[in-house]
């Protein structure tokens, strides 16, 4: 009775319906507080929760099924070939029938493997991945939760899919994957380096930590050009190592498939085996939006300098386009990078960020310091 | 050197063998005895130095069982062709060659697969196709009802 | 006699044992790698082969010359067609038979594209094993062209069976030399492709160059040849050093190295891709006219006798041995397979390095397992 | 200051490799007409065989439901794999004399390993290789053809 209320408070909209699009804060607002006015503010806010999470599980497994369809058939086209073209038009549904697939599949007990800690493996991954989505701001007013501390926390929560990595490599009782685990484990440490400083180069120019301030910080123009030097090079370096973070090639050691079958995840099958797969790809979105958040502007559209007209046009498209447009051009630079390069070795890997990107890094946050003392940013 | 004089250089290595000139190589027949002893000198002299052992052939001659060593020379490019026998064919063995030409080692383990013929001193002689519960396929006398089917 | 056979003392505290194969995605086949490993670093490989023992040496001891033919084919696929030569001019060496200037030419022609394509392949597996996934599917799309060009000739796309005793099977179709020409024309803009994706890249280079060296004295000992083998200095080209078919007739290079480290033997197949489409240039005009096939006899017996014939594969030197007693049948026939002694120097070859170089080393050996156990 | 040098130098010649084999897949990326795929079972009805390709051995018959085998047997012999095998009769002819005629002319396709020894060594030229590559079968029985087709009998001149 209560939700028929507050759904009647949600219909009387005072704007036009697709403002919406420009300013999502609208309807989250006007939400509320039919729920307000309807229940209990405990009772709302778990409400407001569920649907919350209803929202980013629908959006998780969309966004998944996509990617593993844009990955098949962007690495089709580099190859010459056609890729899935067989179920549905351009076989647009092939990845819903490998969903189905892989729900029937058997899962395969394994003798002597820790059960409770292989069957809790492709939680923790995936419910790492699936809390960093909550800090991303997808666009104007779509924000699950906006921490002060955004940046960080994101760090932090992605970083711990590492566990469940190790623990699936470990319990697996299986040589293969616990070369995997360990790799995986080195490499991933090793790359939160970079993750972090690279990110801290935008935070020097921002000079917040929270998302939606750094985005706002944008509306003049994104930190890509804005930070110029500096923010190229922290873009470069972010886009390496998050690709190192998220396990995918040319930096998948951990399940390297000429080398050691299929690493970490060699044991699992059935919907085990997809969580590892979705959580794989939902890195990749989550890195992605990282990305086009903090260098490329996240949902503001883009803009130059003075030009009026071009600004008003520009600001046209909504503000989601924008944000899922940067997302998949960075994670299109990310399946490029797979589909071309070979895979590096464990002892390259680490020098790769020891030795190079590292101190690039170290230099690049004292220039990008130096750049913010003296004004030299646009 | 030419086929002759290969020929004759090794019958001054080695009194006991016979040299004999082929179409294509010189073909020195050698007694069992005295294999290892005129490859090494074959390897180590400068005058053939025959580096290069290509293949290593286990025959079933019907009565004897014997091995034939190819051999080239990287440094003066000829070729020789080492032949021994055995009547022995309950426990027929040979010296190995593994100390003088590192790729005697899968080829002699394939000749004691197929043939059943030992080599001495090798440092890891186990079968390498087939495993122990087979016979010597390449044996003349192998017999294998249920795999070998003749028309 | 002190019973020789010794088995395996593999010590299960102290070294972490992997099984690699048979069922491996990088050993190409059902080979299968036991490796000895501390941490990632390869203490110890022991190959163990045969799971495709087909015993193609006791099976040719039952048939007849030209049927032997068939099953060479089925030894190393890849050089199916060098295979085939191998065995018939053996046998035309033995029964003392001149063939035609046709046959000569074609044949040389048809083992330079077999080479070619086999060269392809082991680009495209190479990268695959490397991580580089798309170069696998560049590879098998222009090997797929000289693959059409076998089919319109000889009637299949791998195993070709294409020459048999006194010549070949069929004439070479009229579409031919045109269709040699178009993929010649074509290969050569795609091969610096090759080059841009694989051999300039950094992390290949990176990944390749040192790896598993081969030192000249030891790959002479170990009798390692082909690529492997003239990456490390090892000048055992046959082609060079006993011209069989039409090889006394063209120019082409022997390209030797001296470092013998995996980019090497890498190096020497792509360079020996551009020197086979030189050998093809100066033939392919120039089949001379003639018959493509001597007239035999119904029933071939070889004289009594032994009779040896050397042939370079893609991979090496294939040596075709055959003890004749008269008969319609080889008294005993042996193949010496390439890959199978290029096989006994993998152990020394990847000791001390990682288990990713592992795959890079027995990558690059191009191994190809039924021509291992046969 | 040299090394300094040497250093940056070497991180920017191994960025531009990676920007050249980029290059390389991007190219192929954004040319779809380069596309090699062909969709086999959809293309069945374009899809052309060359001439020469080894399909299978077939007899071939003629209008009059006549072939060429006489049975002598040769073909069988050929093979390496044992996989024809030739059941004759003994017919008589028009003349009153008995003669060897085939009865079936079984053909192992499972067994077969298209080596062309039957059809070249065939004196009368009575096999020859279809172009039908479509071998899968149900039940391996299926695969264990009678080339000649029933009722079919020698061609006239054909000896």
């Amino acid at each position: 009775m209560r939700l028929v209320i507050a759904a009647q408070n949600i219909s009387t909209f005072s704007e036009p319906w697709w403002k919406v699009f420009y300013d999502f804060s609208l309807l989250t607002k006007n939400i509320d507080t039919g729920l307000h006015n309807a229940m209990s503010p405990f009772w709302t806010t778990v409400t407001e929760m569920l649907i919350i999470g209803v929202l980013i599980l629908l959006f998780y497994a969309l966004v998944g099924l996509f990617l593993v369809y844009a990955e098949r058939k962007v690495c089709a086209f580099m190859q010459n070939r056609l890729g899935p073209n067989r179920v549905g038009p351009f076989g647009i549904f092939q990845t819903i029938a490998d969903l189905i697939k892989l729900l029937l599949v058997e899962l395969i007990p394994i003798k002597k493997a820790d059960k409770f800690l292989f069957n809790l493996a492709p939680f923790i991954v995936i419910i790492a991945s699936f809390m960093a989505i909550a800090a991303i701001p997808f666009a104007n007013g779509l924000h699950a939760i906006d921490l002060n501390i955004g940046v960080l926390y994101v760090i932090a929560v992605s970083a711990m899919g590492v566990i469940g990595v190790l623990l699936a490599g470990w319990s697996s009782n299986n040589k293969y994957s616990l070369i995997g685990a360990m790799r995986s484990g080195a490499q991933i440490v090793s790359y939160e380096l970079s993750v972090g400083l690279a990110l801290i180069t935008v935070v020097i120019l921002a000079g917040t930590m929270q998302f939606s301030e750094i985005v706002e910080a944008q509306r003049t123009g994104w930190f890509i050009f804005k930070g110029h030097i500096p923010a190229f090079i922290a873009f470069i370096i972010f886009l390496i190592s998050s690709t190192a973070e998220t396990n995918r090639g040319p930096f998948d050691l951990a399940e390297a498939e000429s080398e050691l079958t299929a690493g970490y995840h060699t044991e699992y099958s059935g919907i085990k085996f997809a969580f590892f797969f979705l959580a794989e790809y939902m890195n990749m979105f989550i890195v992605a939006s990282i990305a086009a958040t903090v260098f490329l502007g996240g949902w503001m559209p883009f803009h130059v300098g003075h030009w009026d007209g071009f600004n008003s046009v520009m600001d046209y498209i909504p503000p989601f386009i924008w944000y899922i447009g940067k997302t998949f051009f960075v994670i299109f630079l990310m399946m490029w990078f797979k589909w071309t390069f070979p895979r590096l070795r464990i002892d390259q890997l680490l020098t790769l960020e020891w030795k190079y990107l590292l101190p690039i890094n170290l230099v690049n946050v004292l220039v990008m310091a130096f750049v913010v003392l003296m004004g030299w940013h646009f | 050197m030419n086929k002759t004089e290969l020929g004759i250089f090794i019958k001054s290595l080695e009194q006991d063998c016979r040299t004999k000139e082929g179409k294509q190589f010189t073909e020195v027949i050698v007694p069992s005895s005295k294999l290892h002893q005129l490859a090494f000198q074959l390897k180590e002299n400068d005058e053939s130095s025959f580096d290069f052992l290509f293949c290593i052939t286990g025959v079933d001659y019907g009565q004897e069982l014997g091995v034939v060593y190819h051999l080239r020379s990287t440094k003066y490019g000829h070729t020789v062709v080492l032949k021994t026998r055995t009547a022995d064919r309950e426990n027929p063995h040979f010296d190995s060659v593994t100390d003088i030409w590192k790729a005697a080692e899968f080829l002699e383990r394939e000749v004691y697969d197929l043939l059943g013929i030992k080599f001495i001193n090798h440092p890891d002689l186990r079968r390498l196709f087939l495993d122990n519960s087979w016979g010597f396929p390449l044996r003349k006398d192998y017999v294998d009802d249920i795999n070998i089917v003749t028309k | 006699m002190e019973e020789q056979v010794k088995t395996t003392g593999i010590n299960e505290q102290e070294e972490y044992v992997i099984n690699m194969g048979p069922q491996h995605p990088s050993t190409h086949g059902v080979l299968r790698l036991v490796v000895s490993l501390k941490g990632e670093i390869v203490k110890n490989v022991e190959p163990h082969v045969g799971y495709i023992h087909r015993g193609i040496e006791k099976m040719c001891e039952s048939i007849t010359y030209p049927q032997i033919i068939h099953l060479t084919d089925r030894m190393d696929y890849l050089s199916a067609h060098i295979n085939n030569e191998a065995v018939c001019l053996n046998v035309e060496k033995a029964l003392e038979i001149e063939i035609p200037d046709r046959v000569k030419v074609i044949r040389t022609i048809m083992a330079e594209l077999t080479r070619i394509q086999s060269h392809q392949l082991f680009w495209a597996t190479f990268g695959m094993d490397l991580g580089g996934l798309t170069c696998f599917f560049y590879g098998l799309r222009d090997r797929e062209r000289i693959l059409d060009i076998w089919e319109e000739t000889c009637g299949s796309r791998m195993i070709v069976s294409y020459s048999c005793p006194g010549g070949l099977m069929y004439d070479i179709h009229p579409n031919f030399q045109k269709r040699v020409k178009d993929f010649i024309k074509y290969f050569r803009k795609t091969l610096p492709e090759y080059d841009q994706l694989l051999t300039g890249n950094v992390i290949f280079r990176e990944r390749t160059m040192g790896i598993g060296k081969l030192s000249l004295e030891d790959a002479v000992s170990f009798g390692v040849t082909g690529p492997v083998g003239r990456a490390a200095g090892f000048s055992c080209d046959v082609r060079k050093y006993e011209p069989y078919s039409a090889y006394d007739r063209v120019k082409f290079n022997e390209v030797l190295f001296t470092e013998g480290d995996t980019y090497h033997r890498y190096l020497v197949r792509m360079e020996e891709m551009r020197e086979s489409m030189n050998i093809i240039d100066q033939l392919i005009d120039n089949i001379p006219e003639g018959q493509y096939a001597v007239k035999m006899k119904p029933v071939i017996k070889l004289p009594e006798g032994e009779y040896y014939q050397r042939v370079e594969t893609a991979r090496g030197e294939l040596g075709v041995y055959i003890v004749s007693d008269g008969n319609k049948n080889p008294f005993r026939i042996k193949f010496r397979s390439p890959n199978f002694v290029n096989l006994a120097a993998l152990n020394m070859m990847s000791k001390g390095f990682k288990i990713a170089d592992l795959v890079a080393i027995s990558g690059s050996l191009d191994l190809i397992i039924p021509d291992i156990d046969r | 200051m040299r090394s300094i040098y040497n250093y940056l130098k070497e991180v920017l010649m191994g960025v531009w490799s990676l920007l050249k084999g980029m290059k390389v897949t991007g190219s192929y990326f954004f040319s779809p007409s380069k596309i090699v795929t062909q969709k086999y079972p959809n293309n069945r009805n374009k899809l052309v065989m060359f001439d020469r390709f080894k399909g299978e051995v077939i007899m071939p018959h003629n209008e009059k439901n006549e072939h060429k085998c006489t049975g002598c047997g040769i073909c069988e012999i050929n093979c390496p794999n044992g996989s024809i095998e030739i059941i004759s009769k003994t017919i008589a002819t028009e003349d009153g004399k008995k003669k060897r005629a085939i009865d079936k002319h079984i053909y192992r396709l499972s067994m077969c390993t298209f080596c062309a020894l039957c059809v070249k060594s065939c004196p009368s030229n009575a096999l020859a290789f279809s172009q039908e590559f479509e071998h899968a079968v149900f039940n391996r029985a299926l695969l264990i053809k009678v080339l000649n087709k029933p009722g079919s009998q020698l061609m006239k001149g054909v000896e």
